[in-house]
C-alpha cells in the first residue's frame, strides 16, 4: 500500500507530469485558479462564476449544449465526407453505401439527428435568453451575434439537407429554394421586379434573379449540390465558428454567463 | 479528492460524483453500442449459417467418397498407397548413400574449381607483367616470359583436372535425381490415389471455423482480412436510373444467398427434377462424349441431396436453372448480368426488408408483415415505399426477361414468357394499347371487319351479342364491355344501377344502329344444295379444327360433370378462329358460303386463309355451319331503349362544342333514327370499338388504351387502388388486392371495372375497359408481359437476338404466330393443336422443327405460297391452306426455317448428279435395307400423286421420286441415320441404331452381308469394290451407306416442279346495289320486344 | 375512443385557430389568473374573446364548443391558481401529456405520422417547450412574488456570492457532455436516418415538405404569397429579434426571470416564439398532409381527398357580392378597398399613439414606438390573415396580378 | 428497432448454436424459412419418402422359406367375340406365311370354348420391397410370320431384351412407352436381333407395333419384381414363391383394361384365384 503510494507520488512529482498538468490536483483555490488560467480550453471560462451562472434550472445548459453539438456535427461531418461524393451520379449511392457496408455508418446518423438537436437548442437558448432579459444592455451586441448564429445554423442544416440527394432533400429545398424566386425586386416572379426593365428587356428573370444565385442554375442540379457541398462544409462552418469566438468572448467581458446586473 | 480548503458548491459533489460514475459506465456502454451497430448485420447471420450448411454437405460427401459400394476400392487404394510408401523408403535409402558420396565429389569440385581460377588469375597478371617487360625492353623479359608459359601449362593442367571432376560429379549428381524422381513418382501416384478425398478435405479446411476464423471475424478486426464480406458485382452496363443517370448496377444478392451459383444446394425437389433431366439427357446421347463423366458426378451429387438428412432452406439454394442463369458456364453469368439486373430490387442493398423482397401473395403478406411479432417479419421486411423497383413476385419471375429480349418472339428457357406474348397477342391487348416494342408492333386488328356487319348478321343479334358475348360464345375474345360490375354490381345503388341500364341499353342500341346504317349491303351469291353429314366430315378432317373449336363444354378436371369452356381448356392456337357453335344463328349461309371458299374477299387482312374449297365442299360446309343453332340465344328479351335516356347522353356529348340552348334546338331537329346514330357514334368513340374492328368512319384515330410501352416502370403512387382489398371476381374467385404494382395489373385484368367498387363517379367517368373474363391464368401471363414492359436501360451487347440469323427467325416466328400455323404444325419444338383430334399419328400435319434442315429453300418458297405445287403425303386429309403470302413473307419464312435449320438459304445441289456407281451401290444397300417396302420409287405427279387407301399403313411413306426436288442433299442421309431422334415418334425406322456403349451407330449390314440371303447382293456389289475387305468396312460403314443410299434417292427424284401461282386476287362478286331501307330498326322490330318505341 | 378521435379530429382546425388567437393573451392572462385574481384590462380583453369565439361558433359550429371549452377550461385554472407553479402539479402534468401522447400511438394513421425518424425530433420539441416555458413562468412566478413582497429575486441574492469554476462550472459541464453524448448514441443507433428514392425532378412526392423548421414559413405560404411569407415576414422576423433589445427600454428584468415586470415583452415575444413560429412547424409537421391538406392528428393522410377552393379577393366581395357590379379594368380602382385597407392597418401606430397608447408612445419615445409597433403589426398581419381566411375565405386583400404584388 | 434486436438476437443464437456444433441452427433456419418460401415442407417431404426406400430394401431380404403361391385361371364370360382374319396382302410375303389365313386372327381377345382367357397379365401392384433375383435369361419377342410371339409379356427393369426377326421381310419395332424412353428399330434383315432394355418401372403395359404392317400388335409391361404372369391358352397363369401377406392383384387385358381384387396369402399356402372378364 505504502510502496503504491510512493509509486504515485512518484509518477505525479515527475517532469513529464508536472509538464503536462502544469497545477497539480486543483484543490487549494490557488491551484483551482491556476487550472482555468492555465489551460486553453478552460480559459474561455472565468476563473470564478456566479451561482446562479452554474444553476442548471438557471441556464438550461443551452448554450453549452449548442457549441458541444457543433463540435459533434464537426466530428462526425469529417468522417462523412471521407465516404461522399457531391456528384448526383455518386451522392445518392454513396450515402446507399454508407448504410450498406460503410464502417460506422452510424456517422450518418448521428450527423442528421445532431443537426436536428441543434437547431433546437439553439432556440431554447434563445429563449432562455429572452425569458431572463439578459439581452439588455449591455449585452444588446451579443443578443445580435446570437440572432445571427441562430441564422447560420439553420442555413447549415438546410444546406446540408440537400446532400442524400434523395427524394426527401431535393423536394424539400425546391420548395424552400422556390421562395427565392418571390423576392421583391430580386426574384423573377417577385413583386416590383417586373418593372425593372432595360427598354423592354426585363432584367430580372429565372436566368440571374435570387433564386438562380441561391441554386446555381434554373432548377436543382449537379451545381446545386455542389454549391450546397462547399456551403455546408466550407463557408458557413467557418462563419460560425468565427462568430462563436465573438460570442464567448463577448460573454466574459459582458459580465459572465447572464445573470442580474 | 478532498479539496484542503473547503468551498460552498452549487451541487452536492457526491451527487455529481454518483452521476459521473453512472453516465461514464453509460457512455462506454453506448460506445460499444456503436460497435455492435456496426458489426451487427443482417447478412452475416446468413454468411455463418452457410457455412455450417457447407460444412454440413462436405463432411456427406466425404462419408459418400469413404464409404459405401467403394468401400471396397478403398481398401485397395489403401494397399496400394502402402505399397507406395514402401517402395519411397527403398528409394529413400539409395538415395541417401548418393547424396553421401555426391557432397564428397561436390567438395572435391570445389577446390579445383578455386585453384583453376586463382591460377588463371595469377597468369593473366603474369600475362600482363609480361607484355610490361616486353613494352619497356626490361632485362628480365626472357625471365618473365619462361615463366608466363610455365604458369599457363600449369593452368591448363589444373582446368583438365577441373573438367574430369565435373564430370564425375555430374555423373553422381544424374543418380541422385534418378532415385529423387523415383520418389517423387511414387508420392505422386500416392496422391493421386486419395486425390478426391484429399479434395473434400482441402475444402472442409477451407470453411473449418477454427480459431484464427474467430480472430478474423471480431469485432474490431474484421477490418483486416474477415471471411465474412459483402460479394458483390458490379455490372457496368446493367443501370440503374437515378433520374437522369444511369448509375452500374452493384449487385450485393451474393452476400446472403451464398449458393446462388455453386452447384450442390439444390433444394430436394429441384434436385430430383434436376437428375431425373440430365439422365434424360444422358440415355439420348445429347451430352458429348467429353462431358459425359463430369455429368454422372453431378448426377450422383444430386442423387446425395435427395438423400441428404435435411433440406437446404432459401436463401442458401442454389438458383434452379444454373445451366441458364448465374452458372459460370451459362448464357447470364453471375460476373455478367448479376440478379437485379433480372429479378429487380434495390441492387446495393445487404438487408432482406431494403433489397427489395416481395410477398408473392396475400397470405406471404400476412405471415411477412407482422409488425409487433418479431419471429414473423422475416429477417426484418419492411415493406418498403422508396423502392421503386421491388422484386418481381415469384409467379411473374419471366417479367425480367422482356427487357433484354423484347425482340424475340420465342424464348429459349423462357416457356411462360414466350407462352405470355403469345396470349397477349391472341387477346390483342395491342390493338386498344400501344406497344412500342417490335414485339407487339405491325399486328392486324385482332376484331373481324363490321363494314358489311350488315350482310353478316341482324342487329337483332348484334344487340344481344355487344350486351354479352359470353352468353353466346364463352370462349369468345370479344369482351365483356356492358353491364359491367361499376355500372349495375352490387356497390352501385339501386336507383343509379336502374339509370346506368338505360344508359348502357341506348348505347347498345345506338352503336348497332350506327353500324348497320354505316354498312355495306352487297348481295353474295348463295350457295347450292350441299350435304351438312358431309360438310361436317370436311371440316373434322381437313383442319378446321386447328383454329376453331366446335364445342362449348367440356368436362370439368376436378368435378366430373360437364360446365361451360373457358379459353383455356383449349390449346392457345385454337382459340385463334371464333367458336363454331352457333355459328349459323349468328349469320346466313350466303355469307358462310362465301366466307369459307375465298375469306379475302371480304376483306384482306382476314386471318382466315383459304383451304381452296370446291364449290361443292364449301356448299356442303355451309350446309354444316348452317346446322349449328343456338336458338336459346335469340330468345334472351330486349328491353326497349328509353330515348330519354338517348336523349340525354347525345345532349351530353352535344354540350362538349355547343352551348346547352343550342343542343336542345339541335336535339330538336334529329329523329330518333339521327340521334341513335350520332350517339352511336360517340359510343364507338368511347369504347373505342375501332381499336380492334374496322369501322367506317374511324379510319386513323388513335387506339383508346394507354400507352403499355414502359407501364412496368410506372411508379407504385401513379396507380389508383380505389377502395379495394379484397372481392369476389366475375367468375366468383375470390381475389385479394396487395398494394403493389403486380397485384394492380393482374386484378385490373381479372376484373377491369374493380377499382370502381364504392367509389361515386359520373357516367362517363367510369372506368371502361372491358372484361375480357380472363382465368387467373391468363391474367397471369398477361401481367408478365405488361410487368416486363419496363424503360431500363441496357448495354448494346446486352440486348438479345441482334445478329442476323436470329433476327430472320425471329421475323419469320413472328409470321408463324400470326398465321397461327402452331395450329396444325410443330414449329421450333412446339405446337401442332390438333394432334389431339387426330388418332393415328400417320395423318398428323408434318412437324417443322428441322424442316430448315430438310427442305430446299426454292421449294419452300413454291409451297408455302401455293400448296397446290405438290402433295407429298397424299393420304393426310388435312390441307395445307393458302395464305397467299407475299414474296417478302414467304422470304421471310424461308429465312426462318434456314436460321432454325442452321442451313445455307440456298444450296443447288439439286442439279448435281451422281456418280453412276454409287447410285449403283446405293440401289443394291435399298434393296437390301427393303426400303421400297414403304417407299414407293416410280415418278408421279407431284401435284396428283395416286391416293393410298390408307388402309394398309405399308404404303403411308412419301413417294422417293420427290425427294430430290424438295430434300437438301446433305440431309438425307442424316436422316436415315437418325429418323426418331430428329422426330420422335416418326413412322420412319432407326436402321442404324446407337450402339448404347459408344453413342455410335451400327450397320445391320456389317455382318449380315456374308449371310447367304445377301450372297446375290453381295456379288453384284463386289465390282464397286476394290476388294472384299473394302466391301466389307464400307458395309459396316453408316456413313457411307446413307450416302450411298441417298445417291440413289438423287438418281431417281423428278427435277421440276410448277412455280407457285400467283395469288389470286380476292374473288370479287359483283356488288349489287344497295336495298332502299335498312333491314334495321325501322321495319316494325318493336313487337318483337326490341325497338324504339317513342320518339319517333 | 374512436368518437373521441374524431371529435379531435373535427376540432383540430378550429383549435388551432383558435389557440393562434388567444393563446397571446393567455399567457398573459393565465399568469394573472395564477395568482387567483383578474387584472381587469387584460382579462377583459381575454373574456371577450372567448365571447367573440362563442358568438362566432354560432356560425362555425366547432368553434362554439371551444369557446365554451375555453370558459371552462379559465374556470379551473383560476381555482386551480398559484399551485400550477407547484412542482408536482408540473410533474403530474407532463406525465399526463405524456401518457396522452403515448396513448394516441396505438393510432395507426398517428404513428405513422409521429414516428417518422424525422418528425422525432419535433415531437420531442414540443415536449420541451412545454416544460422549459414552464420552469420560466415557474421561475417567474416565484420571483414576482418576492418582488411583490418587496423582496428582490434570488438572482439577484445569489449574483454576489461567486463559486470557482474549477470544480463546479468544468465538472457540470462534462457531465453534460457526457450525458448528451449518448443521448446522441442511442438516438443514432435507435433510429435510422431517413433515406428516401433517388432524386427525381419529375416526380414530387406529395405533401413535398420543406425542412421542418422552415414549415413554419411553408404554412404562412398557405395565407400569404411567397414574397410576404418566404421573403418578408422572415426578413423581419430577423429584424426584429436583432431590434429587440433597442426597442424594449424597460430597464427592469434584466438578468432574472420575471413576467409581472415585462407583462408585454413577454406576452409578445411567447406569442411570436410559441405560436407563430413553433406551432406553425408543429402544425405543419404533424397536420398538414397531402396537396397540404389539414389533416387532424389521428385522421388518415388520404392523397384523394379534396378541400374546395372557394376563396375570393377583397375586390370580388365588395365589388360584386356588395356592389353587385363587374370589377373594373383599372386595377387602382379594383384594388382601391384594398389599399386603403392596408394603409389604415398600417396607419394605426400613429392613431393610436395619439390617445390610447400615448403612454407607450411617450415611454418609448417616437422611433423606439413606431419600429416597435409596426414589427408587431407585421407579426399580427399573419394571424389576422388567417382569421379573414376561416371566416370569409379571404384571398387576397390587395390582388395586382400584373405585377405580382398581392396581399 | 426491432429488426435490429431481432438480428442480434439470431447472431447470438448461431454464435452458440455453431460453438455447440448441434444441429439446432438449421431448425431455426427452417422456422424462419417456411413464410418465405412455402414450397419447402412440401419439397422436404416427397423426396423422403423415396429415399426411404432403398435403406429399407437392404433390410428385407425376400424369404424363399415359407413362400406362398398364386395360381388361377381368367374366365371370359357372355360369348365371346369373333376374331375377324387381318388381311396380309399388302406385304405378299407375310399372306404367304398364312396361306387361306390360318392362324391369321386378330389376338385381341383370344378365347377357346371353355372361356378360358389367355394373354391376360396378372401382377401384384404392391409387392414387399426388396431386390429379387433377376431371371438369368433374356426376354424375347419374335416376329414370325408378320405376328409378334409372345403377344402380351411382361419384362423386368433392365431385364435384356432380345427382338428377333424371322420373316424375309422388312420389320420395324416401334415400342411407344409412356415412361420409359421409346424406340424404333428397322429389321430388314432375316434372323436379326436387337437387344433392348427398359429402366423404369411401367406396369400398365405399352403397345409395340410394326409400322410396315398395320395389324403387327404386341404389349409389353415393365415390373420391378418377378411376381407377375400372362395366362396360358387354357386361361392359367401362376405367381411363385411370394412372401406370405395381403396384396392388390391386378389382371390387364388389351381389350377389357384392368381389374384389382385384394388378395391376402399366408405362409406355404397355394391360393386359387379365379378373374373374370364380360364381354361387352
Amino acid at each position: 500500500m505504502a510502496n503504491l503510494k510512493s509509486v504515485q507520488e512518484g509518477i505525479v512529482n515527475s517532469q513529464i507530469w508536472k509538464s503536462v498538468f502544469r497545477v497539480g490536483i486543483p484543490n487549494t483555490n490557488r491551484k483551482r485558479v491556476l487550472a482555468v488560467l492555465g489551460s486553453l480550453i478552460l480559459h474561455l471560462h472565468p476563473v470564478k462564476v456566479r451561482r446562479s451562472g452554474v444553476r442548471m434550472s438557471y441556464t438550461w445548459c443551452m448554450g453549452g449544449t449548442s457549441f458541444f453539438l457543433f463540435l459533434v456535427e464537426t466530428v462526425t461531418g469529417l468522417l462523412l465526407m471521407f465516404y461522399y461524393r457531391p456528384t448526383i451520379e455518386y451522392a445518392f449511392t454513396d450515402i446507399l453505401d454508407l448504410r450498406e457496408q460503410a464502417p460506422f455508418g452510424i456517422m450518418r446518423e448521428m450527423h442528421r439527428w445532431g443537426a436536428h438537436a441543434m437547431v433546437i437548442a439553439v432556440w431554447l437558448h434563445m429563449f432562455r435568453v429572452f425569458m431572463t432579459g439578459s439581452y439588455k444592455p449591455p449585452r444588446e451586441f451579443n443578443w445580435n451575434i446570437g440572432v445571427i448564429l441562430l441564422v447560420l445554423t439553420l442555413l447549415l442544416s438546410f444546406t446540408g439537407y440537400l446532400l442524400p440527394w434523395d427524394q426527401l432533400a431535393i423536394w424539400a429545398i425546391t420548395v424552400g429554394s422556390n421562395m427565392a424566386r418571390a423576392t421583391p425586386g430580386a426574384g423573377n416572379e417577385g413583386p416590383m421586379s417586373g418593372l425593372i426593365k432595360l427598354g423592354d428587356i426585363r432584367l430580372i428573370h429565372a436566368g440571374d434573379d435570387a433564386r438562380f444565385a441561391l441554386i446555381g442554375g434554373r432548377s436543382i442540379g449537379p451545381s446545386t449540390l455542389l454549391r450546397f457541398y462547399v456551403l455546408h462544409c466550407m463557408v458557413i462552418p467557418l462563419a460560425a465558428g468565427f462568430l462563436m469566438a465573438i460570442h464567448f468572448w463577448r460573454v466574459r467581458k459582458d459580465g459572465g454567463i447572464s445573470g442580474p446586473l | 479528492m478532498k479539496p484542503q480548503e473547503p468551498i460552498p458548491h452549487n451541487y452536492s459533489m457526491a451527487k455529481l460524483n454518483l452521476i459521473f460514475a453512472v453516465s461514464a459506465l453509460g457512455l462506454l456502454f453506448v460506445t460499444g453500442g456503436i460497435v455492435l451497430y456496426d458489426y451487427v448485420r443482417g447478412w452475416k447471420w446468413f454468411q455463418w449459417e452457410f457455412i455450417r450448411i457447407q460444412q454440413e454437405r462436405l463432411q456427406q460427401d466425404l462419408r459418400a467418397a469413404q464409404q459405401g459400394e467403394n468401400r471396397t476400392r478403398m481398401a485397395q487404394l489403401d494397399k496400394q498407397i502402402k505399397q507406395q510408401e514402401l517402395t519411397i523408403a527403398a528409394h529413400r535409402q539409395q538415395y541417401v548413400l548418393a547424396q553421401r558420396d555426391l557432397d564428397q565429389w561436390e567438395g572435391q569440385h570445389y577446390a579445383a574449381d578455386e585453384d583453376y581460377r586463382f591460377a588463371k588469375a595469377n597468369l593473366d597478371a603474369k600475362r600482363y607483367e609480361l607484355e610490361m617487360a616486353v613494352l619497356q625492353k626490361r632485362r628480365d623479359r626472357a625471365q618473365t616470359r619462361k615463366e608466363y608459359i610455365d604458369l599457363s601449362n600449369h593452368v591448363d593442367d589444373l582446368q583438365l583436372r577441373l573438367q574430369a571432376v565435373t564430370r564425375d560429379r555430374d555423373a553422381v549428381q544424374a543418380r541422385v535425381n534418378a532415385w529423387l524422381k523415383k520418389i517423387k513418382d511414387a508420392e505422386d501416384t500416392r496422391k493421386q490415389l486419395t486425390a478426391s478425398i484429399d479434395l473434400v478435405k482441402k475444402q472442409l479446411a477451407a470453411v473449418s471455423t477454427n480459431g484464427q476464423f474467430f480472430i478474423l471475424n471480431a469485432p474490431m478486426l474484421d477490418f483486416i482480412s474477415p471471411t465474412f464480406k459483402i460479394d458483390q458485382v458490379v455490372l457496368p452496363d446493367l443501370f440503374v436510373n437515378v433520374n437522369y443517370m444511369e448509375v452500374p448496377r452493384v449487385d450485393r444478392c451474393q452476400t446472403c444467398h451464398r449458393a446462388i451459383d455453386q452447384p450442390g444446394f439444390e433444394s430436394k425437389k429441384e434436385a430430383a427434377r434436376l437428375s431425373a433431366e440430365l439422365q434424360q439427357k444422358l440415355d439420348t446421347y445429347q451430352i458429348p462424349q467429353n462431358k459425359r463423366a463430369a455429368t454422372e458426378q453431378r448426377i450422383a451429387q444430386l442423387k446425395r441431396i435427395q438423400d441428404a438428412p435435411q433440406e437446404i432452406l432459401n436463401p442458401w439454394r442454389t438458383h434452379p436453372k444454373l445451366d441458364l442463369f448465374v452458372g459460370s458456364a451459362s448464357a447470364h453469368p453471375l460476373l455478367e448480368y448479376g440478379c437485379t439486373s433480372c429479378h429487380h430490387g434495390m441492387d446495393r442493398a445487404t438487408e432482406f426488408g431494403r433489397a427489395g423482397h416481395v410477398p408473392p401473395n396475400a397470405k406471404m403478406e400476412r405471415r411477412w408483415s407482422g409488425f409487433w411479432n418479431v419471429a414473423k417479419r422475416q429477417w426484418g421486411y419492411e415493406e418498403n415505399p422508396f423502392d421503386e423497383t421491388p422484386m418481381y413476385p415469384r409467379q411473374y419471375y419471366e417479367a425480367g426477361c422482356v427487357k433484354c429480349h423484347a425482340n424475340q418472339v420465342q424464348i429459349k428457357g423462357g416457356a411462360q414468357i414466350t407462352r405470355a406474348e403469345a396470349t397477349v397477342e391472341l387477346i390483342g391487348c395491342y390493338a386498344c394499347h400501344k406497344i412500342a416494342n417490335w414485339r407487339f408492333t405491325g399486328l392486324r386488328k385482332p376484331g373481324p371487319d363490321l363494314t358489311g356487319i350488315a350482310e353478316k348478321t341482324t342487329p337483332e343479334w348484334a344487340i344481344r351479342w355487344i350486351s354479352e358475348p359470353h352468353d353466346f360464345r364463352s370462349t369468345t375474345r370479344m369482351p365483356s364491355f356492358f353491364y359491367q360490375r361499376n355500372m349495375v354490381g352490387p356497390a352501385v345503388p339501386a336507383a343509379e344501377r336502374a339509370q346506368n341500364i338505360k344508359y348502357q341499353d341506348a348505347e347498345i342500341r345506338a352503336i348497332v344502329e350506327y353500324l348497320f346504317s354505316k354498312s355495306k349491303h352487297r348481295v353474295w351469291p348463295a350457295p347450292g344444295p350441299g350435304d351438312a353429314a358431309r360438310g361436317k366430315q370436311l371440316v373434322n378432317t381437313i383442319g378446321c379444327l386447328g383454329c376453331h373449336v366446335d364445342t362449348e363444354t367440356v368436362k370439368g378436371a376436378t368435378t366430373g360433370e360437364m360446365r361451360l369452356a373457358r379459353r383455356t381448356d383449349f390449346p392457345l392456337e385454337r382459340n385463334y378462329g371464333f367458336n363454331l357453335t352457333g355459328v349459323g344463328t349468328k349469320t346466313n349461309a350466303a355469307w358462310i358460303y362465301n366466307w369459307v371458299r375465298n375469306p379475302k374477299a371480304y376483306y384482306p387482312e382476314a386471318p382466315m386463309p383459304s383451304l381452296r374449297l370446291s364449290d361443292q365442299e364449301a356448299a356442303d360446309v355451309t350446309a354444316y355451319l348452317v346446322t349449328l343453332q343456338k336458338p336459346q340465344f335469340m330468345q334472351k328479351p330486349i328491353r326497349p331503349v328509353d330515348p330519354e335516356a338517348v336523349r340525354e347522353l347525345a345532349k351530353g356529348y352535344l354540350v362538349n362544342t355547343r352551348t346547352d340552348r343550342d343542343a336542345e334546338a339541335k336535339l330538336k331537329t334529329m329523329p330518333m333514327h339521327e340521334q341513335l346514330v350520332y350517339l352511336g357514334q360517340r359510343s364507338i368513340e368511347k369504347y373505342g370499338c375501332y381499336s380492334c374492328h374496322n369501322i367506317d368512319g374511324f379510319e386513323g384515330l388513335k387506339p383508346i388504351g394507354t400507352d403499355l410501352t414502359i407501364e412496368g416502370s410506372k411508379a407504385l403512387h401513379l396507380f389508383d387502388f380505389g377502395f379495394v382489398h379484397d372481392y369476389k371476381a366475375e367468375d366468383g374467385v375470390h381475389e385479394h388486392v396487395l398494394h403493389t404494382v403486380p397485384s394492380w395489373i393482374y386484378n385490373k385484368l381479372r376484373s377491369p371495372r374493380i377499382y370502381d367498387d364504392l367509389r361515386t363517379k359520373a357516367y362517363n367517368d367510369k372506368l371502361k375497359m372491358p372484361n375480357f373474363h380472363l382465368t387467373p391464368e391468363e391474367a397471369r401471363l398477361v401481367t408478365t408481359v405488361v410487368l416486363g414492359l419496363t424503360k431500363d436501360q441496357i448495354g448494346a451487347d446486352k440486348i438479345a437476338a441482334t445478329d442476323p440469323q436470329t433476327r430472320a427467325a425471329q421475323e419469320g416466328l413472328k409470321l408463324v404466330s400470326q398465321h397461327n400455323c402452331r395450329a396444325c404444325h410443330i414449329v421450333d419444338g412446339y405446337g401442332r393443336a390438333i394432334a389431339s383430334l387426330i388418332s393415328d399419328t400417320n395423318f398428323l400435319p408434318p412437324d417443322l422443327t428441322p424442316e430448315g434442315a430438310r427442305a430446299q429453300s426454292p421449294f419452300l418458297f413454291n409451297f408455302l405460297k401455293d400448296p397446290t405445287v405438290m402433295k407429298i403425303r397424299p393420304w393426310v386429309s388435312v390441307r395445307m391452306p393458302t395464305f397467299q403470302f407475299t414474296d417478302a413473307e414467304a422470304n421471310t419464312l424461308v429465312g426462318m426455317f434456314a436460321a432454325e435449320g442452321k442451313a445455307h438459304e440456298f444450296d443447288n445441289a439439286v442439279y448435281s448428279m451422281p456418280p453412276a456407281s454409287n447410285v449403283a451401290v446405293g440401289r443394291e444397300v435399298f434393296n437390301m435395307l427393303r426400303c421400297a417396302q414403304c417407299h414407293a420409287t416410280t415418278p408421279v405427279n407431284p401435284e396428283a400423286p395416286p391416293v393410298p387407301k390408307t388402309a394398309s399403313t405399308q404404303s403411308l411413306a412419301p413417294n422417293l421420286t420427290l425427294a430430290r426436288v424438295r430434300l437438301r442433299h446433305d440431309w438425307i442421309p442424316d436422316w436415315i441415320r437418325r429418323p426418331n431422334e430428329m422426330i420422335p415418334g416418326t413412322r420412319m425406322p432407326a436402321n442404324f441404331p446407337r450402339d448404347p456403349a459408344t453413342g455410335g451407330f451400327i450397320s445391320p449390314l456389317a455382318n449380315a452381308i456374308d449371310s447367304p440371303q445377301f450372297a446375290k447382293s453381295k456379288a453384284a456389289l463386289m465390282p464397286y469394290f476394290k476388294s472384299e475387305a473394302d466391301l466389307k468396312r464400307t458395309m459396316a460403314d453408316p456413313v457411307a451407306l446413307t450416302e450411298y443410299l441417298r445417291d440413289y434417292i438423287w438418281s431417281i427424284g423428278i427435277t421440276q416442279i410448277r412455280a407457285a401461282a400467283p395469288n389470286q386476287a380476292p374473288a370479287v362478286i359483283a356488288p349489287p346495289s344497295m336495298p332502299k331501307q335498312l333491314p334495321a330498326m325501322k321495319t316494325g322490330r318493336a313487337e318483337q320486344g326490341g325497338g324504339v318505341t317513342a320518339g319517333r | 375512443m374512436t368518437f373521441l378521435k374524431d371529435f379531435i379530429n373535427t376540432l383540430s382546425a378550429a383549435s388551432t385557430s383558435f389557440l393562434l388567437l388567444t393563446s397571446v393573451f393567455a399567457f398573459v392572462v393565465f399568469f394573472n389568473l395564477l395568482e387567483g385574481k383578474i387584472r381587469s384590462k387584460v382579462g377583459a380583453i381575454f373574456i371577450a374573446f372567448g365571447t367573440l369565439f362563442v358568438v362566432v361558433g354560432f356560425a362555425v359550429r366547432p368553434l362554439l364548443y371551444l369557446g365554451i371549452a375555453y370558459f371552462v377550461i379559465l374556470f379551473m385554472l383560476s381555482n386551480l391558481g398559484g399551485r400550477l407553479w407547484d412542482k408536482r402539479v408540473g410533474l403530474r402534468l407532463l406525465i399526463g401529456a405524456l401518457a396522452a401522447f403515448g396513448l394516441s400511438m396505438l393510432d395507426p394513421n398517428f404513428f405513422l405520422i409521429a414516428a417518422k425518424p424525422d418528425n422525432v425530433p419535433i415531437g420531442a420539441m414540443i415536449f420541451l417547450l412545454g416544460i422549459f416555458t414552464w420552469i420560466a413562468l415557474r421561475k417567474a412566478y416565484l420571483n414576482d412574488r418576492q418582488l411583490a413582497a418587496g423582496g428582490i429575486p434570488w438572482e439577484k441574492t445569489e449574483s454576489d456570492e461567486k463559486l470557482f469554476t474549477w470544480p463546479d462550472l468544468v465538472y457540470t459541464e462534462m457531465l453534460c457532455m457526457i450525458l448528451l453524448t449518448i443521448v446522441m448514441i442511442v438516438w443514432s443507433i435507435a433510429l435510422r436516418a431517413p433515406l428516401e428514392e433517388a432524386a427525381n425532378p419529375t416526380s414530387s412526392p406529395n405533401p413535398a415538405k420543406a425542412p421542418w423548421y422552415f414549415l413554419g414559413l411553408q404554412e404562412m405560404l398557405v395565407y400569404f404569397d411567397p414574397w410576404l411569407a418566404g421573403v418578408v415576414l422572415p426578413t423581419l422576423i430577423i429584424v426584429g429579434l436583432m431590434a429587440i433589445p433597442y426597442i424594449d427600454t424597460n430597464p427592469k428584468g434584466n438578468g432574472y426571470y420575471s413576467f409581472r415586470e415585462r407583462k408585454w415583452e413577454i406576452g409578445v415575444f411567447l406569442y411570436g416564439f410559441l405560436v407563430l413560429w413553433s406551432f406553425l412547424i408543429i402544425t405543419g409537421t404533424f397536420l398538414r398532409g397531402p396537396n397540404w391538406n389539414f389533416f387532424g392528428p389521428f385522421e388518415y393522410w388520404d392523397p384523394n381527398k379534396l378541400v374546395p377552393l372557394v376563396n375570393v379577393d377583397l375586390s370580388e366581395i365588395i365589388w360584386v357580392k356588395l356592389l353587385g357590379m363587374p370589377l373594373p379594368k383599372l386595377w387602382i380602382l379594383r384594388e382601391s378597398f384594398g389599399i386603403l385597407l392596408v394603409l389604415a392597418y398600417l396607419s394605426l401606430p400613429p392613431l393610436l399613439a395619439a390617445k390610447p397608447f400615448r403612454r407607450f408612445y411617450l415611454k418609448m419615445g417616437g422611433p423606439r414606438y413606431y419600429v416597435g409597433s409596426f414589427l408587431f403589426l407585421f407579426m399580427m398581419a399573419l394571424p389576422i390573415k388567417m382569421v379573414l381566411r376561416w371566416l370569409f375565405n379571404l384571398k387576397y386583400i390587395v390582388h395586382i396580378q400584373e405585377i405580382f404584388f398581392n396581399i | 428497432m426491432t429488426l435490429k434486436k431481432f438480428v442480434t438476437l439470431m447472431f447470438a443464437a448461431a454464435l452458440v448454436m455453431f460453438v455447440f456444433a448441434c444441429g439446432k441452427g438449421h431448425e431455426a433456419a427452417s422456422k424462419e424459412d417456411e413464410g418465405e418460401d412455402d414450397e419447402a415442407p412440401q419439397a422436404a417431404s416427397a423426396p423422403a419418402t423415396t429415399s426411404g426406400a432403398p435403406a429399407a430394401a437392404a433390410a428385407a431380404v425376400p424369404v424363399v422359406a415359407d413362400a406362398a403361391t398364386i395360381t388361377g385361371v381368367v374366365k371370359l364370360v357372355g360369348n365371346a367375340p369373333k376374331m375377324p382374319t387381318i388381311q396380309m396382302n399388302a406385304d405378299p410375303y407375310c399372306s404367304s406365311q398364312h396361306p387361306n389365313g390360318q392362324n391369321a386372327q386378330d389376338e385381341e381377345v383370344v378365347v377357346d370354348a371353355a372361356g378360358d382367357l389367355a394373354n391376360v397379365l396378372v401382377y401384384i401392384k404392391n409387392p414387399p420391397p426388396g431386390n429379387y433375383p433377376m431371371p438369368s435369361t433374356p426376354a424375347t419377342l419374335d416376329q414370325k410370320g408378320c405376328r409378334y410371339y409372345p403377344h402380351v409379356q411382361a419384362v423386368r427393369v433392365d431385364q435384356p431384351l432380345e427382338i428377333r426377326n424371322d420373316d424375309q421381310t422388312l420389320h420395324n419395332v416401334h415400342a411407344m412407352p409412356v415412361v420409359n424412353s421409346q424406340f424404333n428399330e428397322g429389321q430388314p434383315i432375316q434372323g436379326m436381333v436387337a437387344t433392348k432394355k427398359f429402366d423404369k418401372v411401367e406396369m400398365t403395359p405399352f403397345k409395340v407395333k410394326c409400322d410396315v404392317h398395320g395389324w403387327m400388335k404386341s404389349y409389353m409391361a415393365v415390373m420391378p419384381h418377378p411376381f407377375y404372369a400372362v395366362s396360358q391358352m387354357n386361361g392359367t397363369f401362376t405367381i411363385p414363391n411370394l412372401p406370405p401377406g395381403t396384396y392388390t392383384l391386378v389382371s390387364w387385358q388389351e381389350k377389357y383394361g384392368p381389374q384389382e381384387q385384394q388378395i391376402t396369402v399366408g405362409p406355404k399356402e397355394t391360393k386359387q384365384v379365379s378373374i373374370t372378364y364380360k364381354a361387352s
